[in-house]
């Protein structure tokens, strides 16, 4: 029914994006996850000796209501694998706290889980218990009760309660995230596009796509705004998402608080279309004199060094009608600027590694490998105008653009 | 009871014809309820797809485009052609029944809604033969407009869901003044079933809430039609504008979605605790709360657009308010349970079940009612999984406790126990695998709506998990098809009232006669058999007088073949919706003429 | 208790509430219909400031931009005479349910006629409008303005036209050998409550769109 | 018992000459709303139109629509529903007309500046 062929054919190989301590090595290993799991979570049962008490009961078989609070464990246990998983490190993890914002949603966060556990668990085991309890048995007679007055207000007040401890960490949050950047704070322009991220920075003179680099501990001021469909932006494990909405100008200001080699990941998280799945980002976190650097560098224009007939040879050929190298006379702003598309890591917003290889796909036919894409295929092989001689040329060129 | 049938009983009708032309509920309501079965089981199949691609990182199976259709069309059958039918027919079977009347206000009408409830599906499911609305079932503009949506998906939606919200609309008004006015001698309004409070609820959501959903169709489609700019920024219109009517309707349809099934699940645990509902009142009226809160909360799907601080409290306070009459009614039915003497049957399991899961969907649903929170959680897996604990946990498991409950009812004959307990068990381990997961996912930081993820996230593990979950689900729904296909070979036994349940359907026979009750039941009390039984008092006495039942009539399918031509219209050629509406006029003027008596 | 059964279909009427069920049907689906035309009018007012802050013409009212006055499109004495006509339709509408309920069948179809003719003038009037807007340069594209104003006073006067077939095919059954049958009175009162919800439909539209600048 | 077995069909309202006079008043009523809106009374000039179609609606459903007369259910059921509908419409607006304002007008200066 669904013809899956073309696209698995050229199912590109996808970029790991694997951290610090260099998890994504290829070919995903389900055994080896399985067995990393079960020993996490593992861990964390021996760590609250919620297994102790769980056998404990076993030793006095017999009465229902100790059978059933051995069974109100399950639940409970059910919540310690949730806090063990919280904490797992992985690279997109909402509870990571990297940025201010996301520090700020942790303080409403954990008390809402809190409170959201305890009533989980007291439910779950009301609802056991309260089952097994009052099975039917010969001899006993339903009790008919048609309610009590007295309960029905104890159990308004409780969720009452509940509600307003919710409230005031919320409110407090929730007012502090909006509050006005401070007047230092750098100002980066996000600009959503099918199906990828353009940042300004419109105080250094800088235009970058899919890499945004940003100083340690400095507020960050961002403009939100989208050229064709909602998009969003988020980067998980510094804050939460503001949306890029046609015909807003939303702003959200945070800063992140250490400065890493490794990129943050950061994603599209608005149904956007067919590539949504790979509109990606990642954000570089510097120490304030590496931002220095980095952004004296962007802020140049192209790199002189490079050879006058590669770089003619680029003019010649369709790129520029979509794409601006500053210092020349491309100046298209449908595509990502690529006047310094040599540094950056990623091609094709995020999803491959910038080597010539890669390179060599993406400009051949890059809805290959990203579905939908917006640039129409270079290569003679898929249609386009250029020979694989002339992709070279082009390739050599982008990758001088330091 | 039934004894006299011979006497009273009309001539029934069998074959094709007789059921294109009946305006019997309980007729319509089977056809709901089997209609909603078989687009439940595809939705199903839908979400197999889609698991199946999510099994493994990269995934090959299905490609991008094909993969939004899945999604949005997965919701827009679960929602629109699954469940809500499902509740619709069980409204229509049992109300009348549990109100003890002999039909509904406007047998025609309902006729007619049922007739257009298909003709709206088709036009929404055929779409898969041209081009499936992908747009997810919110259908955001302006990635819905013609620039980024050119193909001929969107337009499927905007016609499928005009034409579903036209029969929605319908039976709801039906719904409603039938509950107003149809009650049996001594049945007030604080005596009835909570099942018929829900769906009297519900009927007012729904006469409400689909308004604005039209006049945001009616947009869009002038949008793609014909030019305007309603939802398009570059030319003066707002897409947020878009999301506000959306969900001014999409909120209250989520409780649209979720009270039958508390409707029911307040039916079953009475029944099978042998005790009345605990706190009548405070369920009822908690209901009601819930029902007019779902109106001043709907942006809190909205709160990372941008909105403001002062708008985004606002709403974070509604709505997390909401919680305390949803927290009183768990309680309630828990306090139910206390004190009983709890009969387990398939019924009582999903039941409990229900509450179980349906808690666990409104403790995350609570969560994201904190904007901070939020802005995290939103459009994550962490969504994914409150919204079908709530519709799966929630209403789905509600409507099987309501399938095994008034089976006997509507057949005369039992589903089999000992597979329902397979289905139950293995449903719930399923559904539990399938989702709860899929919060560690959100958490880790997995969007919703995408097609493919990368290797290295960490979120491989669990979206196995998730799949192989799934599948466990689709297992139980086989079990369950067996039973039923059994089931309904079987001789009928099923006596009038083989629970010893105290609401009104079980006072006649099973299935009930053409004509529901021999004779009108006096209602005396809140559980009218229990009340007649320990007070000694008999079922009402025949008294042979001729009952009219209305005729059959072929107008309501005329009626809704013209509705559903001045769709298809819209869609394909302006002289197709000139003939659909000579159809539905003539097919009107034919109704208003056919006599009644 | 047995010979005052509950439901009683055709002839006998008997409900719960003592309101007849029809009635009952009819007005809550115009509670539902408020929503419909409130959600339009809601959709009105947000783009109307948007619409003059954006400076594409043409506009409601006058309006000065840049130095430039524009003129305001808006035709009030006109829309104010077919505001009267709708009025009197009323008038007449409720003439013609007073005739049926009060068994004077000619007053019945006389006043349908008429209610039918003022119905159609004011249409009449719309088409005029619509087309003498389309010459000015406002269509449905224009501007937001146009888009919400055309759709809004469209749907008011397809509702319109709506009401003119429902009181048309009630006049020509009315000529049959029974006419409306034992029922004639409440079916006459019930066409006759969705045309004077049009009516007021109408009225709220006439303050916010027109009157109110 | 909320079962009530009187008849349905009570003929009351007014007489044809009471309607002919309040189909007059209404249309008084029109033309001093045609008067307001051309005076320029400024502040007072909104309140007072939304007023008097205020009046004007409440007439057409109180007398013409026979609301007055009818069971207090009918009156009921409108009312909640043309509440709810105005209440929607102001919560629109308010949040219309409170930050989003701003927020548009400078996604359009924005899109202005190229």
């Amino acid at each position: 029914m669904y013809d899956a062929a073309p696209f698995a054919a050229a199912a590109p190989r996808r970029l790991t994006v694997g951290v610090a301590d260099g998890t994504g090595t290829g070919g995903w290993d389900w055994r080896a996850s399985v067995a990393a799991r079960v020993g996490t979570v593992a861990g964390a049962w021996e760590g609250t000796g919620v297994r102790a008490r769980v056998a404990a009961p076993r030793r006095t078989p017999g009465r229902p209501r100790i059978r059933a609070l051995r069974r109100g464990l399950v639940p409970l246990a059910l919540v310690v694998l949730a806090v063990a998983l919280l904490g797992c490190d992985a690279p997109m993890s909402t509870s990571e706290i990297e940025g201010s914002w996301n520090k700020e949603v942790w303080k409403p966060y954990w008390v809402i889980i809190w409170l959201a556990g305890i009533v989980f668990v007291a439910i779950m085991a009301a609802t056991i218990v309260l089952s097994l309890m009052y099975r039917e048995r010969p001899g006993r007679e339903a009790r008919q009760i048609h309610g009590n007055t007295k309960f029905e207000v104890v159990w308004t007040i409780i969720p009452v309660v509940i509600v307003l401890v919710m409230m005031v960490p919320t409110l407090d949050s929730l007012f502090k995230l909006d509050e006005e950047p401070p007047a230092d704070a750098l100002k980066v322009e996000v600009i959503g596009h099918q199906w990828w991220f353009e940042f300004r920075y419109p105080e250094l003179d800088i235009v970058t796509a899919n890499e945004l680099h940003i100083p340690e501990g400095r507020v960050v001021d961002y403009a939100l705004r989208s050229v064709d469909v909602i998009h969003s932006f988020w980067v998980p494990q510094l804050a939460g998402k503001v949306d890029m909405v046609p015909g807003r100008d939303n702003r959200m200001a945070f800063s992140a608080l250490n400065a890493r080699p490794e990129p943050y990941l950061g994603q599209c998280v608005e149904f956007c279309g067919t590539s949504h799945a790979n509109m990606r980002f990642r954000v570089f976190v510097h120490t304030a004199e590496d931002f220095e650097r980095w952004a004296r560098e962007q802020a140049a224009p192209r790199v002189s060094s490079v050879s006058r007939t590669a770089e003619e040879a680029f003019l010649a050929a369709p790129c520029l009608g979509c794409h601006t190298v500053r210092g020349t006379n491309a100046a298209g702003i449908a595509g990502p600027n690529l006047t310094h598309v040599g540094s950056r890591t990623t091609i094709g917003s995020g999803m491959l590694e910038n080597t010539p290889a890669e390179l060599r796909r993406w400009i051949a036919n890059s809805s290959a490998v990203k579905p939908g894409s917006k640039m129409p295929p270079m290569a003679q092989s898929a249609g386009g105008t250029l020979t694989d001689e002339q992709i070279d040329v082009i390739i050599g060129y982008l990758q001088s653009l330091k | 009871m039934a004894t006299v049938a011979g006497t009273l009983a009309q001539p029934t009708h069998t074959g094709v014809w007789s059921w294109i032309t009946t305006v019997d509920h309980k007729r319509i309501g089977v056809l709901y309820g089997v209609s909603g079965f078989s687009f439940f089981l595809w939705g199903g199949l839908l979400a197999l797809l889609m698991r199946t691609q999510l099994a493994v990182p990269n995934g090959t199976v299905i490609e991008s485009d094909r993969f939004s259709q899945l999604f949005t069309m997965h919701a827009l059958t679960m929602i629109f052609l699954a469940i809500m039918p499902m509740g619709a027919g069980f409204f229509n079977y049992m109300i009348p029944l549990m109100i003890g009347a002999r039909d509904v206000a406007f047998p025609r009408l309902n006729a007619l809604s049922y007739w257009t409830f298909l003709g709206g599906a088709s036009i929404l499911s055929l779409s898969f033969f041209f081009e499936a609305p992908g747009g997810g079932w919110f259908n955001y503009a302006p990635l819905s407009e013609r620039p980024y949506s050119d193909g001929s998906g969107i337009d499927f939606y905007v016609v499928g869901l005009l034409t579903l919200g036209l029969s929605s609309l319908m039976a709801a008004l039906n719904f409603a003044v039938t509950i107003i006015n149809l009650r049996a001698p001594g049945m007030t309004m604080m005596r009835m079933p909570v099942f018929v409070w829900m769906t009297f609820v519900i009927s007012v959501l729904l006469i409400l809430a689909l308004p604005p959903l039209t006049v945001g169709l009616i947009q869009l489609l002038f949008d793609r039609q014909f030019g305007t700019h309603f939802f398009i920024a570059t030319e003066g219109g707002d897409p947020l504008l878009w999301q506000h009517i959306f969900w001014v309707f999409g909120h209250p349809e989520v409780y649209i979605l979720i009270l039958p099934a508390m409707g029911i699940v307040s039916e079953v645990l009475p029944t099978f605790s042998r005790k009345p509902l605990f706190g009548y009142p405070a369920v009822v009226f908690s209901g009601i709360a819930i029902a007019v809160l779902s109106w001043v909360v709907w942006s809190h799907h909205m709160f990372t657009t941008g909105m403001g601080s002062v708008p985004r409290a606002v709403f974070a306070v509604n709505t997390m308010i909401i919680g305390v009459p949803t927290g009183i009614k768990v309680f309630n039915w828990l306090a139910t349970l206390y004190g009983g003497s709890i009969r387990f049957t398939t019924a009582m399991y999903f039941a409990v079940a229900f509450i179980a899961t349906f808690t666990i969907g409104g403790i995350s649903g609570v969560m994201h009612a904190s904007p901070p929170v939020d802005s995290q959680h939103q459009d994550t897996y962490f969504v994914v999984a409150h919204l079908h604990y709530v519709l799966f946990g929630g209403a789905i498991m509600g409507i099987f406790a309501g399938i095994y409950y008034w089976f006997p009812k509507m057949t005369g004959r039992f589903l089999s126990e000992a597979l329902g307990r397979w289905h139950f068990w293995l449903l719930f381990i399923g559904m539990n695998m399938t989702f709860f997961p899929m919060h560690f996912l959100g958490i880790a930081g997995m969007p919703r709506r995408i097609y493919t993820y990368d290797d290295g996230l960490d979120w491989g593990f669990w979206n196995m998990f998730a799949t192989i979950g799934s599948y466990v689900i689709a297992v139980s729904l086989l079990i369950f098809l067996v039973n039923f296909f059994r089931s309904v070979r079987q001789e009928p036994t099923a006596e009038a009232n083989p629970w010893n349940a105290p609401t009104l359907e079980w006072g006649t026979s099973s299935p009930p006669p053409e004509h529901d009750f021999d004779a009108i039941y006096t209602v005396r009390a809140r559980d009218p058999l229990w009340y007649d039984r320990d007070h000694g008092i008999a079922p009402p006495e025949v008294t042979g007088e001729h009952i009219h039942m209305p005729p059959p009539s072929y107008y309501p399918i005329l009626i809704a073949i013209g509705i559903t031509l001045l769709g298809v219209g819209a869609l394909s050629h302006l002289a197709v919706s000139a003939l659909g509406g000579v159809i539905a006029y003539y097919g009107v003027w034919g109704w208003a003429l056919e006599p009644t008596d | 208790m047995a010979h005052a059964p509950a439901v009683a279909h055709g002839g006998g009427h008997t409900t719960s509430t003592g309101t007849e069920n029809r009635k009952l049907l009819m007005w809550i689906f115009l509670g539902s219909e408020c929503l419909f035309f409130g959600s339009l009018i809601a959709t009105y007012l947000v783009f109307k400031h948007q619409v003059i802050e954006r400076g594409i013409g043409p506009f409601p009212v006058d309006v000065t931009i840049d130095g430039v006055s524009h003129h305001g499109i808006l035709d009030i004495p006109l829309t104010s005479t077919s505001t009267f006509v709708l009025l009197m339709s009323s008038v007449t509408m409720v003439l013609a349910v007073y005739g049926a309920q009060h068994a004077r069948m000619k007053m019945m179809k006389l006043g349908l006629l008429a209610t039918m003719v003022l119905g159609l003038t004011f249409l009449g009037f719309q088409v005029y409008e619509f087309r003498t807007f389309g010459h000015e340069g406002l269509n449905l594209t224009t501007n937001l303005f146009g888009a919400t104003f055309f759709v809004l006073t469209g749907f008011h006067g397809t509702h319109v036209g709506v009401g003119v077939l429902y009181l048309g095919s009630m006049l020509a059954a009315s000529f049959r050998r029974n006419g409306l049958g034992r029922d004639t009175g409440a079916h006459v009162e019930i066409a006759g409550l969705y045309w004077h919800f049009v009516d007021i439909v109408w009225i709220v539209i006439f303050t916010v769109l027109y009157l109110i600048p | 018992m909320a079962h009530s077995a009187e008849p349905m069909e009570q003929q009351h309202g007014l007489s044809p000459m009471q309607y002919l006079a309040i189909g007059a008043g209404l249309t008084l009523i029109t033309i001093v709303e045609l008067w307001v809106s051309y005076s320029g009374l400024g502040s007072l000039q909104i309140p007072l139109l939304l007023f008097l179609s205020a009046i004007k609606f409440a007439v057409v459903v109180g007398w013409f629509m026979h609301l007055r007369f009818d069971h207090r259910l009918l009156t009921q059921v409108f009312a909640a529903s043309l509440t709810l509908a105005i209440l929607i419409t102001i919560v629109l607006l308010t949040l219309y007309w409170s930050a989003d304002a701003d927020s548009i007008r400078g996604y359009r200066e924005w899109l202005a500046s190229g």
